[in-house]
């Protein structure tokens, strides 16, 4: 565990706060952008290098933009931190506080747990990630090229979906507090495309 | 003291590479200014002169912009956030000047025992961190458009955040048959693989490794046009339709900022072009590896020119080019681009094939 | 060390994870939810990252591949049907959206 | 490959009815005027698979195998048990097929003729064909379950033939019967499967033959009873022979083919099929016996006084059924079988022609409309005048063999029930109801086509598609005994008794053989002629008679109403099981059960008005359900 870890660790947890408790969604987003950024340089920090580029490059740069978009062309930077219902927060947040402390004690395995994480990960086999795009694709495209193929055809469907879905039927929008009607639908469906 | 050499040498290589690229981007629209002078049968930048010396226009452009764009007011619209509205330039910049520490720029120099690269950074995964980086330009110019509070500037920044993410996929796609050619992503190692000849008198570079390189060569330059987001491809910021699209309330050095990330990523498109299509630091004819350190100086003199050759070539294609509509930007990108890069890569896949017998 | 850094990391993980969850339970805004949710992957990605480098292994890393490309047909059909909500009631509050209250 | 391909032919008897069933019922629907195609499909049809079923018994005719096996593929295989779609042919077996497919072209034929200008002809000849499936899988199994496959597509086709006039409530109500009556009788048969293979472990043949041994006595008995239950509903034998006289309703070339030549004998074959069971169960064969002769002589009567003539051939069959399953009791199997084949003969023959009859007379059934037919109607008459010869059982015709042979055979056998020799009460019964059948045969061939006609309808000869099989079927009926009857009896000997396959030269040498056959001539004779005197010259006799005698009286009326064994069913079973499932309706069905389920549908209801309020529409709330479950599923997971 280097300082570099433990720096880089709370700069995440602070990022991820932004992004539960920002006020403006907008400042959420670019608050999980930021997450997402820090995980891969964790990522990169494990060895995971060729994970760590995919995480910017599929995460950071294609689905907070596509996020950030939809914010922005909805024109929905209200600041709506609390729920108007009355949704008991405090609840939420003891089934959190008992969820983490139940994950850390499964984590330092105190004997709570029939089988402590760490005990069983401890005869870990070695200490060098083999994470480099030749390794990872090796796997991926032999022993996973089914699942590979699956989730071409589940992006695939994703797209069909997705075009379909925010397809506008030949009706006027509402009160768009965004932009123009045809400039919104023109960009959102070559947008959603791309994902 | 061996760790802080290493140190000390990368934070040197770092920031000889960030000013060098700056004081390039810088030339760039030094570049900009006159050859659009030439073009349009004009003088261009002519007024500011040291001494009676205007150097052809530099001396306008390298040292009175910058200082009158640091004195002039630094405003900031209403009801914005001063933070966010300041972070947008930065985020603009910031993934471009990044994207250079993987390229190497010259054969590594040897001074005694120690082998130093002239590469920032060696990574394995040299082209997706710069496609990674490519894809978080797309912050600055979103954000900005953003807290401007401006139509105008929103609609520049929807424009500019559909482009790239749209011409990202044709830049990756394209390159992915030359990547399978060279088997690595990393950087060094492909302008390593570039040394030699092919067919006995072409220099050995990616462009002329298999019959179909042409088209991605083709396919990614325009792409990497694209995402400069510069004539034809300026939709986010056309003058003549959104004042200046997404940077319209920025001024100052704010507006330096944005002004000179988009030239810094003319020059990271050229260097990218150079290193995986033209041979890098790689003299044709010539190895220059073995020569020392008068071949690293060489090899980087050569990147240089080879760089320079290309940033001119899209400043003039800038110049000469009518924009698109937006529906025909979006078609080129989705409808030609894309097919041609998906077939390009099966057939550089099937001359691979039928290399290997 | 090894250890270490492993245990360092399933915390960061299990904190992303609750904070996600949290933020799932306690906004209303769906977009902000969705982005929780995407938290909520990334703790688990980040998990499977570091036990493949505890077992030296690089099944770990493709899983987190597969990861990112359901995560990505989420975000899109996802932010699709945000908009089709958002064409309907002009809101993306979970409070405006309550045809289905018992 | 010849022997491989010799036994493809095999599989290939039952896929061409099957064949012909398919097309044609997906041909219903087709043009009223192409409609004729569809009987002569059939009959080609049908007509194929007897080439083929003769192709294969000359095989084994001529010694050249013992049997011929062809496996389709394995049906279905579950633990220890795996049951293959699979044919076998073996003598008993061909000669079966032979009957079958035989008649049954000949019926097909006769059918075109009886059913033109009727609409549902290809629904017809759709079931024909589909019923001759069924009983040629039911004859070729090679194992129970084939054999039970056939047995109830055989019932299914029966039920379906019955009630093919459909439109008249009548005729649905009789094939509802005599499907219901031969569930009993199939439920039975099912239980002595499941007996044989819970003790075996097998539905095969050949292993059941080979490992019967292993079978302790008392469910050998139990099978074997519960065999013949299944083979009391499909052949007829009391109790349950009540369907068969109602299945006239039927046309008439479903009469004849099922319920006179082939279906119902499925008991007799189903029995002979599985001697080796019967043989190491005496008393079940001397509870087949009784039944048989009981069943002989009650049915015998009824024909007596019937004056439908199709009523009085259906009495006939039952009566004849009765004569099959006395032979099986007596353990001389091939006898009943051999009954079975000249029955096939003479009783199709009958049938056809007194369907002939009927046609002539415009759908006349009713005997006292007829008479004096055999002027208008030659050729009916001569196929009609041979049956009845071959059935009343004068000398050389083929039914005094097979039933003078089965005759014999009980009487030489000693039949023990409780303790008590009976055979000879059983000889004396069989032979009184051959003297009943000679009368009330010779009585409806009397009152046919003797005398003058007494009906309305101007009679006519009917077409040579009728008229033809009719005489085909004349000539073994009289002739088959004769000079096939000891042939037969040889090659099928294996299912026979020993002392019966000397030969008839032999037999005739002793001298009680003899004396018996001279008695059950006399008697045969003297029924013929009794009835001819009684019906022929003075018919207002029996009249008078009636008028005279009050006991006559009575029993002519018990005759006439079938001994009022209808109404004792319907008395005694049909009405207590209506009340008692009235009962169970409105106790069981619509308060408990309908109770029960509407009583959860409105806890349902009742529930949901709480609980819906859980469902608010706030989504952070079901998320927040949602983790509190997989908590306290962590939660409970630790606590374990």
């Amino acid at each position: 565990m280097t300082f570099a870890m433990m720096f880089f660790g709370l700069l995440t947890v602070v990022a991820a706060l932004g992004v539960v408790f920002a006020a403006k969604p907008l400042n959420s987003a670019l608050s999980l952008v930021a997450t997402l950024f820090l995980v891969a340089v964790h990522f990169a920090m494990l060895g995971a290098d060729f994970v760590a580029a995919l995480q910017v490059l599929i995460y950071a740069g294609a689905i907070m933009v596509l996020v950030i978009f939809v914010i922005m062309l909805l024109g929905l930077d209200e600041a709506s931190a609390v729920s108007k219902f009355k949704v008991p927060r405090y609840l939420a947040a003891v089934f959190c506080g008992v969820f983490l402390g139940l994950l850390v004690f499964a984590v330092s395995s105190e004997g709570i747990f029939p089988v402590g994480i760490m005990d069983s990960v401890a005869g870990g086999a070695s200490e060098s990630n083999p994470g480099s795009p030749r390794e990872v694709g090796m796997v991926l495209l032999t022993e996973f090229i089914f699942p590979f193929q699956l989730a071409a055809l589940l992006l695939l469907a994703a797209i069909v979906g997705a075009v379909l879905l925010a397809h506008e039927e030949k009706r006027p929008l509402g009160k768009g507090r965004g932009l123009s009607a045809m400039q919104q639908k023109n960009s959102s469906e070559e947008e959603l495309r791309e994902v | 003291m061996e760790e802080l050499i290493d140190v000390g040498l990368v934070v040197l290589k770092a920031a000889l590479v960030m000013g060098a690229v700056l004081k390039l981007a810088a030339l760039v629209t030094w570049v900009e200014r006159k050859a659009s002078a030439l073009i349009q049968n004009r003088v261009g930048a002519n007024r500011a002169a040291i001494l009676g010396f205007d150097l052809a226009g530099i001396v306008n452009t390298l040292i009175c912009d910058p200082v009158k764009a640091l004195t002039k007011e630094d405003f900031v619209p209403k009801g914005v956030s001063q933070f966010m509205h300041s972070l947008a330039p930065f985020m603009g910049i910031f993934p471009v000047i990044l994207s250079f520490a993987v390229i190497p720029f010259g054969p590594p120099l040897v001074i005694g025992d120690r082998i130093i690269p002239l590469q920032v950074a060696q990574l394995n995964i040299g082209v997706l961190y710069v496609l990674a980086m490519g894809s978080l330009a797309v912050y600055g110019t979103v954000l900005a458009g953003w807290v401007s509070n401006n139509k105008f500037s929103l609609l520049g920044s929807l424009r500019a955040s559909a482009q790239m993410i749209s011409y990202e996929i044709t830049l990756g796609l394209s390159i992915i048959g030359v990547l399978a050619l060279y088997q690595t992503l990393d950087f060094a190692e492909i302008v390593n693989q570039q040394s030699g000849t092919v067919l006995g008198f072409l220099p050995n570079w990616g462009i002329f490794m298999s019959p179909f390189n042409v088209i991605a060569f083709i396919v990614f330059f325009v792409s990497a046009m694209a995402e400069t987001k510069r004539a034809p491809f300026d939709l986010p910021e056309s003058e003549s339709e959104l004042v200046a699209g997404y940077f319209t309330e920025y001024s100052g050095m704010k507006f330096l900022l944005f002004w000179l990330g988009e030239f810094a990523e003319i020059v990271v498109a050229s260097a990218l072009v150079v290193v995986l299509f033209f041979g890098g630091w790689q003299l044709p004819w010539v190895d220059i590896s073995e020569w020392g350190w008068q071949g690293s100086l060489l090899g980087t003199m050569v990147f240089g020119a080879k760089v320079s050759f290309f940033c001119v070539l899209q400043v003039v294609i800038r110049w000469s080019v009518p924009r698109f509509r937006y529906d025909q930007l979006l078609d080129l990108c989705w409808k030609k681009m894309l097919p041609i890069a998906l077939v390009n890569l099966v057939l550089t896949v099937a001359f691979m094939l039928w290399m290997d017998g | 060390m090894a250890i270490e850094v492993t245990e360092f990391y399933l915390l960061l993980s299990a904190v992303l994870f609750t904070l996600g969850a949290l933020g799932v339970m306690i906004r209303s805004n769906t977009i902000v939810m969705f982005m929780c949710v995407e938290l909520m992957l990334n703790a688990v990605n980040l998990t499977l990252v570091t036990f493949s480098r505890q077992f030296g292994e690089v099944h770990g890393q493709v899983f987190v591949f597969f990861v990112m490309a359901v995560a990505a047909a989420e975000a899109a059909v996802g932010l699709a049907i945000i908009l089709a909500v958002f064409r309907n009631y002009f809101s993306i509050q979970t409070s405006d959206v309550h045809d289905l209250a018992g | 490959m010849g022997l491989l391909e010799q036994n493809a032919v095999l599989a290939l008897i039952p896929l061409m009815p099957l064949v012909g069933a398919c097309l044609l019922g997906a041909s219903l629907g087709g043009k009223p005027e192409r409609h004729w195609q569809s009987g002569w499909a059939a009959t080609i049809f049908s007509a194929t698979s007897f080439i083929a079923a003769i192709s294969l018994f000359l095989k084994i005719h001529g010694g050249d195998v013992s049997s011929i096996q062809y496996g389709l593929w394995q049906w279905f295989s579950s633990g220890s048990l795996s049951v293959d779609l699979a044919f076998r042919m073996d003598r008993l077996a061909g000669v079966m097929t032979l009957v079958v497919t035989g008649v049954g072209s000949l019926i097909h034929l006769y059918a075109i003729g009886y059913m033109d200008h009727d609409e549902h002809r290809p629904r017809f000849f759709c079931y024909l064909n589909l019923f001759l499936f069924s009983m040629l899988l039911l004859v070729l199994g090679d194992n129970l379950l084939v054999m039970f496959v056939g047995w109830e597509g055989v019932g299914l086709c029966s039920y379906l033939l019955i009630g093919f006039w459909f439109k008249d409530m009548e005729n649905a109500k009789a094939g509802q019967k005599a499907f219901v009556v031969n569930r009993i009788g199939d439920a039975g048969f099912l239980l002595g499967i499941f007996t044989i293979f819970w003790s075996l472990g097998t539905f095969n043949f050949l292993e059941i033959e080979n490992q019967i041994g292993l079978m302790p006595d008392y469910l050998i008995l139990a099978a074997a009873l519960l065999m013949f239950v299944g083979a009391i509903g499909k052949s007829a034998q009391i109790p349950l022979y009540v369907w068969l006289p109602d299945a006239m309703a039927g046309p008439t070339p479903v009469s004849a083919l099922i319920h006179a030549a082939t279906m119902v004998t499925a008991g007799v074959y189903m029995i002979t099929r599985l001697s080796v069971l019967y043989l190491a169960a005496p008393e079940a064969l001397a509870v087949i016996a009784v039944v048989g002769t009981a069943t002989a002589l009650l049915a015998a009567t009824v024909a007596l006084a019937q004056n439908d003539i199709k009523k009085v051939l259906a009495y006939s069959t039952v009566s004849q059924l009765g004569y099959m399953f006395m032979a099986l009791g007596a353990g001389a199997f091939s006898n009943g079988i051999y009954h079975v084949v000249t029955h096939a003969f003479f009783k199709a023959c009958l049938f056809m022609a007194a369907g002939s009859v009927i046609v002539g007379c415009h759908h006349q059934q009713d005997m006292r409309q007829f008479g004096g037919l055999r002027k208008s109607m030659p050729l009916t008459f001569i196929a009609y005048l041979a049956a009845t010869f071959a059935i009343t059982g004068l000398p050389y015709g083929s039914g005094f063999f097979s039933k003078d042979a089965i005759l014999w055979a009980v009487y030489s056998k000693p039949i023990v029930l409780f303790g008590t020799e009976i055979q000879e009460v059983l000889w004396a019964i069989g032979l009184f109801t051959a003297f009943l059948t000679a009368f009330y045969m010779t009585r409806s061939l009397v009152m046919t086509f003797f005398g003058s006609y007494r009906g309305s309808e101007h009679p006519h000869e009917s077409p040579w598609t009728m008229t033809t099989p009719i005489l085909i079927l004349a000539v073994p009926s009289l002739f088959f005994g004769w000079f096939y009857g000891e042939a037969l009896l040889q090659f099928i000997g294996q299912w026979g008794r020993e002392d019966l396959l000397v030969g008839h030269e032999v037999l005739a040498a002793n001298p009680t053989y003899h004396l018996l056959e001279m008695i059950s001539i006399g008697v045969a004779l003297s029924g013929v002629v009794l009835s001819a005197l009684v019906y022929g010259f003075m018919p207002s006799i029996v009249g008078s008679m009636l008028k005279a005698v009050a006991l006559l009286r009575g029993l002519h009326a018990a005759l006439l109403n079938k001994w009022w064994v209808d109404e004792f069913y319907d008395a005694v079973i049909i009405k207590p099981l209506r009340v008692f499932s009235n009962t169970i309706f409105t106790v069981i069905d619509r308060a408990l059960i309908d109770g029960t389920v509407n009583g959860t549908g409105m806890f349902v209801v009742a529930n949901a008005e709480v609980t819906r309020r859980m469902h608010n529409g706030k989504i952070g709330s079901y998320v927040m359900l949602m983790f509190a479950g997989m908590l306290a599923a962590i939660v409970f997971w630790i606590v374990l």
